[in-house]
């Protein structure tokens, strides 16, 4: 093989009381897909922020094109030929997504920015990696997987020599990961070499042509994909071996469900979601299936109140509910963890403890603090429970791996012991070992008694964990299937049925 | 004490330290007419009003938001109860009144942040700028003299120590208990960190934020009697001039982000002496009036130097750097 | 209510508006000056269109082109600076309305701008501060001079007359100055200070009464006697300050008279007439010992 | 109005919306005031705004990156004081404007650095730049200086005659020039993009390899100049330097932009609503002359009132669009 393009040596970096990495060896060599593999807070995105300057090694080196760099800042790495997508999106929601794309690198004429070409530039590169959406639009006014989109097309934008992809396709379906994956293989193709995360191991033995496995900082090892299996793989990255996933398909009591404990009757909001009926009953577990865009952000927010709905109304336990806001469904014991974690979800300044108490606090109210031993035995309880790591409750959430923070947000909603949990892509962003556990522990609560209302971009997830899907196609609610045959075909049949569904409708 | 308030406090001494170095005798207390007397009881006493606005300063800028009618609302406050107690009214019953038009300000501004959805900096410029007409309608426009000595006890009396500083202290102590030993601290930032979460974790903070705009209406009220109390009079023009400026400044100084979030009572209690203490140290080392300004600037731009993450990075024995 | 009617002017029924630009109401001394303007244009039956700069110069800049605007018979103002009216003065020259000063004069080589200028002299009351404390004084006096806003005019007059008078007595020194913003807090905080940082203390010289109270109250507080263990010598004369001096506190207050309304509507009837008027006219004013006080005292209006 | 609201995109409304209350409020004056409604009277709003219309251009700029100046009032003191003296002493205009601008730029750069390099909160740092320039005017001298020069007498008295016989001053052209390059640099160039996404997040702006640190430095660079520039033209208005010129005008040009709808939180705002909200500013001022009645406390009540009554407005047209 050729020269690495990206040689780094024995580097380690720190933070105040975690040795995030420690004489990490890794290369990447041109024309490849190289997979960085290993749990949440295994230290993948702060290897990726190291390279790129965005982190100061405490030793090691870094060379690109067997030239030793010390980049002061990711815009160095940027003219070094380092593009990169970060795994929490970094871009800027009050600029339009032209904008977001062409930052720093908008065509001009006579010295001005030209609006115009900009534009057009923009849906180009929108186009590429399959995604129209209105160029002017301003990035906030859309969901997470477009703004992902975003990001990506941003990075595959400029010529690059070597190509970072933190965790691109975590909210992502199957049709953008396979537009995703075509440019991918096309750039891999020219000689770009590209650097690759994910949690999905599918998406991994598709693309990646070599692995380097990190385990608490540390390098496993390095392998050709062909070499090393998938159980191997993950033994590598948890160190033990993995079996929760087959008793998940056995659960015993799928599709015993109780009384219903939550009705919508033609609930809708204007632009958001077509006016729809539901009954959530206890103990069930209600997946919501579509494509980006069709509508079940949406419609989980009207369950909760987090919008406010036009018609309709809701019914729990048989009385109506006024839902102003969040507290009135939290007073119903309805509980709902976003899908943006980032913006609507972790107080990043606060601690781990603060976060994870924060609902119930606020449940109830200012004046009646959580006793501090209960809370530390919360925090002790869920920290093992969910395997967060660090397991320091003092620790800043913001500081947390994008998968702990996700888990520390499941966690936060679990301590109030909801009656109907909504989970808004529950599992974006975390390893397979933990990704095994939060099912499990979706299927445990359903045996309990709690209704869960499930949402993922990944398919064969929703199939797995729910008694009943809810298929949603162009903000409206299409279908409704179950049974103990549930299968994935048929939901792909179903969101697929129309060409009605083509992601352009995301863009109207 | 947590290092990033090392440095406030170092400040602080360096320049108690100057004072003592121009006037030997600076530190020196003495008990007359069974009260401390000395330059440290007037750098209390003085720094009193600005320490309880800096105070509920904190807990609104902690949400986010930021109250400029801090000045105005004080001055109403002097100048309800001097007016009261001119018209022959008892003192008590004036603070009161004044107190509950105080609670009624903040209210007001309240509404205006969390309710209407007004950006906090111009919704209490309304207040800034209204509040001191309202006081200056209230005494006409004079100077409200009165003689009352009940009422020269909040600003100028003593229980050894004086008692506008025993009152401030107290509110520390006690916003400092409530905030921390209820859960009313951790709401408070929570909101301030990230206000959409928050409401999606149920947070009311409408509440909240109403809540901290009323306290700090209080202690300006409170502040306000202090400063009307201290010379007697009720100075509708100049009562509280500019104190918005200081207490912002205080609290900045002690180490709290004006983007909200976490913050530090200790660190806006150092703020606060920070200031007094420098003023006073105009006064006694003699600055010419003429280069006053520049000497505080100097001073205060030291102070935020040394604070700085990035000096003390500096500073301090070799450690890695972290870029946030 | 005062819809309509705004295009002011004498032509319709022969009455004289005047357009008046105030500083603003910073002081119970400038309180009493616009109301003391008020009430004689109400008695004179001049009508009297009245701004209040909020101490800003601009902001009465603009009320005076306001006023230009409006057509009125006869602008007078108290110019917060002295510097930067030729502009603003000259458009009024040009729209041919007279324009009368109070209170403190303007810098300008261009003494057509205005007609006359009738105020008190800042200068000579720092002056008469001064000849006071030369007569009432023997050896060796320290004197702490407490000054008002740094860079107001009176403050840098009176700093002036005052300096001037002493200079002739190398045994009368001013041992600290410092600001006090013509307030009572500043004047009591910065007391306070120099009571500990500067030893022997004899004199108090005050730019206004306010801080001279502030001053008394810090004296009261240092266990000294405020009038015999330390003299006081104030400027203004409002009536707190009148009740210190006539109490012994204060022991000596020079005079700066706010009450010119009805010395200023004389003068403008007689522009507005057309008749020849002095282009400068002093308002009358004197200096209060104590016993002076005691008498004037039921007398005082402000 | 409504059709108005309607298509425009919504981050442009707040600007409109401080638009329709400025030209309802003039409304409302002209019927209860004769003479109101003239030509004259809206350009005397641009001739006695023309220094606050530039400060709020700089300011735009800070406020956009999330940051904000405190110094801007003190620095125009300084730069009236600078111009005075420098023209008492013999220099020729032609130096002492861009002297002056070189002081403003440069005290902005100190300002930025501190801020950018140290990681000190903008406010404590231009709270020590206000400090320092209004300590530096009474350095300079205590008392007021006037103007005596020529050329800068020529350009303050001075005016262009428009159609209608409505008449400006030089200083509303240059104030105008100001706004035209400053909303040019804002939408036009790579700096002007750059401010605002450092306003909508600084951490996401780095990540994307924007040069952060130029803008946020720049920023302070450019509201110094625009002080500066802001002092050139207020001591046109005067023409005098003096050090306590342009107390609390910070305050104004801050109240200027937030009114013309920016965050002061950053990333969200125009240059044309800063000088929508510097006019709402000015016709505030302009009523209270016009009725010419009212006592200093309720010029200050009405003040207050009148600027509740614009951003509840304000707030309602936003809201119901
Ligand atoms: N700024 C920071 N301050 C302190 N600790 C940090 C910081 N950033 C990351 N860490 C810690 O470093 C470790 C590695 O985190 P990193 O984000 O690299 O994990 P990761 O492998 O990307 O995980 P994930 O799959 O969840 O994204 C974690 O323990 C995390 O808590
Ligand atoms: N034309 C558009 N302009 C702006 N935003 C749009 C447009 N079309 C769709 N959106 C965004 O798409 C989102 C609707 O998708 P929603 O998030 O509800 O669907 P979803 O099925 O949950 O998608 P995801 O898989 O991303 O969670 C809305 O948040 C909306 O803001
Ligand atoms: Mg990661
Ligand atoms: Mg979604």
């Amino acid at each position: 093989m050729t020269e690495p393009v990206v040689d780094i040596r024995g580097i380690s970096v720190e933070f105040p009381g975690v040795k995030a990495l420690q004489e990490v060896d890794f290369r990447l060599f041109p024309g490849e897909v190289h997979a960085l593999m290993g749990e949440n807070g295994a230290g993948k995105s702060t290897l990726i922020k190291a390279l790129t300057g965005v982190h100061r090694p405490v030793a090691g080196e870094v060379l690109l094109g067997g030239e030793r760099v010390a980049f002061a800042g990711p815009a160095q790495a940027q003219d070094a030929g380092i593009s990169t997508v970060y795994q929490e999106v970094a871009l800027c929601a009050n600029l339009t997504v032209a904008e977001n794309i062409l930052l720093g690198r908008e065509p001009r004429r006579f010295g001005a920015i030209n609006g115009r070409a900009m534009r057009a530039r923009a849906a180009e590169l929108l186009a590429r990696i399959g995604l129209r959406v209105d160029p002017r639009s301003t990035l906030a006014s859309h969901p997470i997987a477009i703004r992902q989109l975003v990001a990506i097309a941003r990075a595959v934008a400029i010529d690059a020599r070597v190509l970072v992809l933190d965790e691109p396709t975590s909210s992502l379906d199957a049709d953008e990961v396979a537009e995703l994956f075509r440019i991918v293989r096309v750039l891999r193709d020219e000689g770009v070499a590209v650097l690759f995360v994910s949690h999905f191991l599918d998406q991994v033995y598709e693309i990646a042509d070599r692995m380097t496995v990190l385990r608490n900082g540390r390098v496993v090892g390095e392998w050709t994909t062909a070499e090393l299996g998938r159980l191997e793989l993950v033994q590598a990255m948890l160190g033990r071996e993995l079996g929760v996933l087959d008793e998940l398909e056995h659960r015993p009591d799928k599709g015993r469900a109780g009384e219903p404990l939550l009705v919508a009757e033609q609930l809708g909001r204007k632009g958001a979601i077509a006016p729809f009926d539901l009954t959530i009953r206890r103990g069930e577990v209600v997946g919501l299936a579509g494509l980006l865009g069709s509508g079940r952000t949406e419609l989980a927010r009207l369950l909760y109140g987090a919008d406010k709905a036009d018609t309709g109304r809701v019914l729990v336990d048989g009385e109506p509910l006024k839902l102003r806001g969040p507290r009135a469904a939290i007073e119903a014991g309805i509980a709902f963890s976003s899908e943006d974690r980032k913006g609507e979800g972790l107080v990043a300044d606060l601690s781990v403890r603060d976060n994870l108490i924060l609902a119930m606090q606020a449940a109830r109210g200012w004046a009646r603090p959580v006793p501090r031993k209960q809370a530390d035995e919360l925090v002790a309880k869920y920290l093992k429970m969910l395997d967060i790591r660090p397991a320091d409750p003092d620790a800043l959430a913001g500081n947390l791996s994008g998968g702990n923070q996700q888990k520390l947000l499941l966690a936060r909603w679990l301590v109030t012991r909801p009656r109907l949990l909504v989970l808004d892509e529950p599992t974006r962003g975390i390893d397979v070992g933990a990704k095994a556990q939060i099912q499990k522990l979706v299927a445990e609560l359903a045996a309990d008694g709690m209704a869960v209302l499930f949402i993922s971009a990944e398919l064969e997830e929703v199939v797995r964990v729910s008694d009943r899907v809810v298929v949603l196609r162009d903000r409206r609610v299409v279908a409704e299937l179950s049974g103990v045959d549930l299968g994935v075909d048929d939901v792909v049949e179903l969101i697929a049925a129309t060409p009605g569904a083509e992601p352009e409708k995301v863009a109207s | 004490m947590s290092r990033r308030l090392l440095w406030p406090v170092l400040a602080l001494v360096a320049l108690l330290l100057v004072n003592v170095f121009v006037t030997p005798s600076f530190l020196s207390l003495r008990m007359q007419d069974g009260h401390l007397f000395g330059s440290l009881v007037d750098i209390l006493r003085n720094g009193a009003p600005t320490l309880l606005i800096a105070l509920g300063m904190t807990l609104v800028i902690a949400t986010r938001g930021i109250d400029l009618s801090v000045g105005a609302v004080a001055a109403i406050a002097g100048a309800v109860t001097c007016t009261h107690i001119a018209a022959g009214g008892d003192p008590f019953s004036g603070m009161a009144i004044a107190l509950a038009l105080c609670a009624l300000m903040g209210l007001w501004n309240g509404f205006l942040v969390s309710v209407v959805g007004v950006q906090p900096i111009i919704a209490t410029l309304v207040l800034m700028t209204a509040g001191r007409g309202i006081a200056m309608l209230i005494t006409e426009g004079q100077i409200i003299t009165v003689d009352n000595p009940a009422y020269r006890q909040i600003g100028a009396g003593f229980l050894v120590l004086p008692i506008a500083i025993l009152i401030s202290v107290a509110a520390l102590v006690g916003v400092a208990l409530v905030t921390r030993r209820t859960a009313l601290g951790l709401l408070i930032e929570s909101v301030g960190v990230n206000p959409e979460a928050s409401r999606l974790a149920g947070v009311r903070s409408r509440t909240i934020i109403w809540t901290v705009y009323v306290f700090v209406a209080l202690c300006s009220g409170v502040a306000g009697l202090m400063i009307s109390s201290n010379v007697s009079a009720a100075d509708a023009n100049n009562a509280g001039l500019w104190i918005e400026m200081d207490a912002i400044l205080a609290v900045v100084i002690g180490g709290t982000s004006l983007a909200g979030g976490r913050y530090s009572l200790t660190g806006t209690l150092l703020g606060a002496l920070i200031i007094q203490t420098l003023t006073t140290t105009v006064y006694t080392i003699g600055v010419p009036p003429e280069v006053t300004l520049v000497f505080k600037a100097v001073v205060v731009l030291a102070v935020c130097l040394l604070q700085a993450p990035a000096l003390s990075r500096a500073l301090a024995p070799r450690r890695k750097v972290v870029l946030p | 209510g005062s819809s309509g009617g705004q295009s002011g002017g004498s032509a319709d029924d022969g009455k004289i508006t005047m357009g008046f630009a105030q500083v603003g109401a910073e002081s119970g001394w400038r309180t009493a000056n616009t109301k003391s303007i008020q009430e004689a244009a109400a008695a004179a039956g001049i009508d009297l269109k009245f701004s209040d700069a909020q101490q800003k110069q601009e902001n009465q800049i603009k009320a005076i082109r306001s006023y230009i605007q409006q057509k009125v018979d006869v602008i007078a103002f108290s110019p917060v600076v002295e510097t930067g009216w030729d502009t603003v003065l000259l458009e009024a020259k040009r729209a041919n309305i007279p324009v009368i000063l109070t209170d403190r004069s303007i810098d300008s080589d261009d003494t057509s701008l205005y007609k006359t200028f009738l105020g008190s002299d800042f200068v000579e009351e720092g002056r008469k501060a001064g000849d006071w404390l030369v007569a009432n004084t023997q050896g060796e006096t320290n004197v702490v001079e407490l000054q008002g806003t740094t860079g107001a005019a009176p403050a840098i007059d009176r700093k002036k007359g005052f300096e001037e008078k002493i200079a002739a007595r190398p045994d009368i020194k001013i041992v600290a100055t410092q600001t006090g913003d013509f307030t009572r807090s500043g004047g009591k905080q910065v007391m306070e200070a120099f009571l500990k940082s500067t030893p022997d203390i004899d004199v108090v010289y005050a730019h206004n009464d306010d801080m001279g109270l502030g001053a008394i109250e810090a004296i009261k507080a240092a266990g000294k006697v405020p009038g015999q263990d330390i003299r006081i010598i104030t400027v203004d004369a409002v009536k707190d300050g009148m009740q210190a001096l006539a109490n012994g506190e204060i022991n000596f207050i020079v005079e700066c008279n706010p009450l010119l309304g009805g010395q200023l509507m004389d003068l403008a009837k007689k522009i507005v007439a057309g008749e020849e008027v002095p282009p400068r006219v002093v308002t009358e004013e004197t200096t209060f010992t104590s016993e002076q006080a005691k008498a004037a005292l039921p007398e005082r209006k402000y | 109005m409504t059709a108005l609201t309607a298509r425009a995109p919504s981050r442009f409304l707040p600007v409109i919306a401080t638009f329709v209350v400025f030209v309802a409020t003039f409304g409302v004056g002209s019927l209860r005031y004769e003479g109101f409604a003239t030509g004259q009277v809206v350009a005397n709003l641009f001739i006695d705004n023309a220094f606050l219309i530039v400060l709020a251009v700089g300011m735009t700029f800070v406020i956009l990156t999330g940051g904000i100046d405190l110094s801007v009032g003190s620095v125009v003191a300084l730069s009236t004081m600078i111009a005075a003296a420098a023209l008492r002493a013999g220099w020729p205009a032609w130096l002492v404007v861009p002297a002056v601008l070189a002081t403003g730029s440069a005290l902005g750069l100190l300002m930025g650095v501190v801020i950018h390099r140290f990681q000190v909160q903008p406010f404590i740092v231009t709270l020590a730049g206000m400090f320092l320039a209004r300590g530096l005017c009474f350095v300079i001298s205590v008392e007021s200086v006037s103007i005596k020069d020529p050329t800068f007498r020529a350009l303050a008295t001075g005016t262009l005659e428009l159609p209608g016989g409505v008449t400006i001053t030089h200083t509303v052209v240059i104030a105008l020039v100001a706004v035209a390059v400053a909303a040019y640099v804002l939408h036009l160039t790579r700096f002007g993009r750059t401010v605002y996404a450092v306003g909508g997040s600084e951490s996401s702006a780095r990540l994307m390899g924007l040069r952060t640190g130029r803008v946020k430095v720049g920023v302070y660079v450019i509201s110094g100049f625009c002080s500066a520039l802001a002092g050139l033209l207020f001591s046109l208005y005067m023409l005098s330097g003096y050090g306590l010129h342009a107390v609390g005008m910070e305050l104004d040009a801050i109240a200027a932009v937030v009114v013309g709808g920016s965050l002061l939180s950053g990333g969200v705002g125009f240059v044309v609503g800063s000088v929508a909200g510097v006019l709402v500013l000015g016709t505030i001022q302009t009523l209270i002359s016009f009725q010419g009645t009212l006592s200093s406390w309720w010029t200050k009540i009405v003040i207050g009132v009148l600027l509740l009554a614009f951003i509840v407005l304000q707030r309602l047209i936003v809201r119901r669009s």
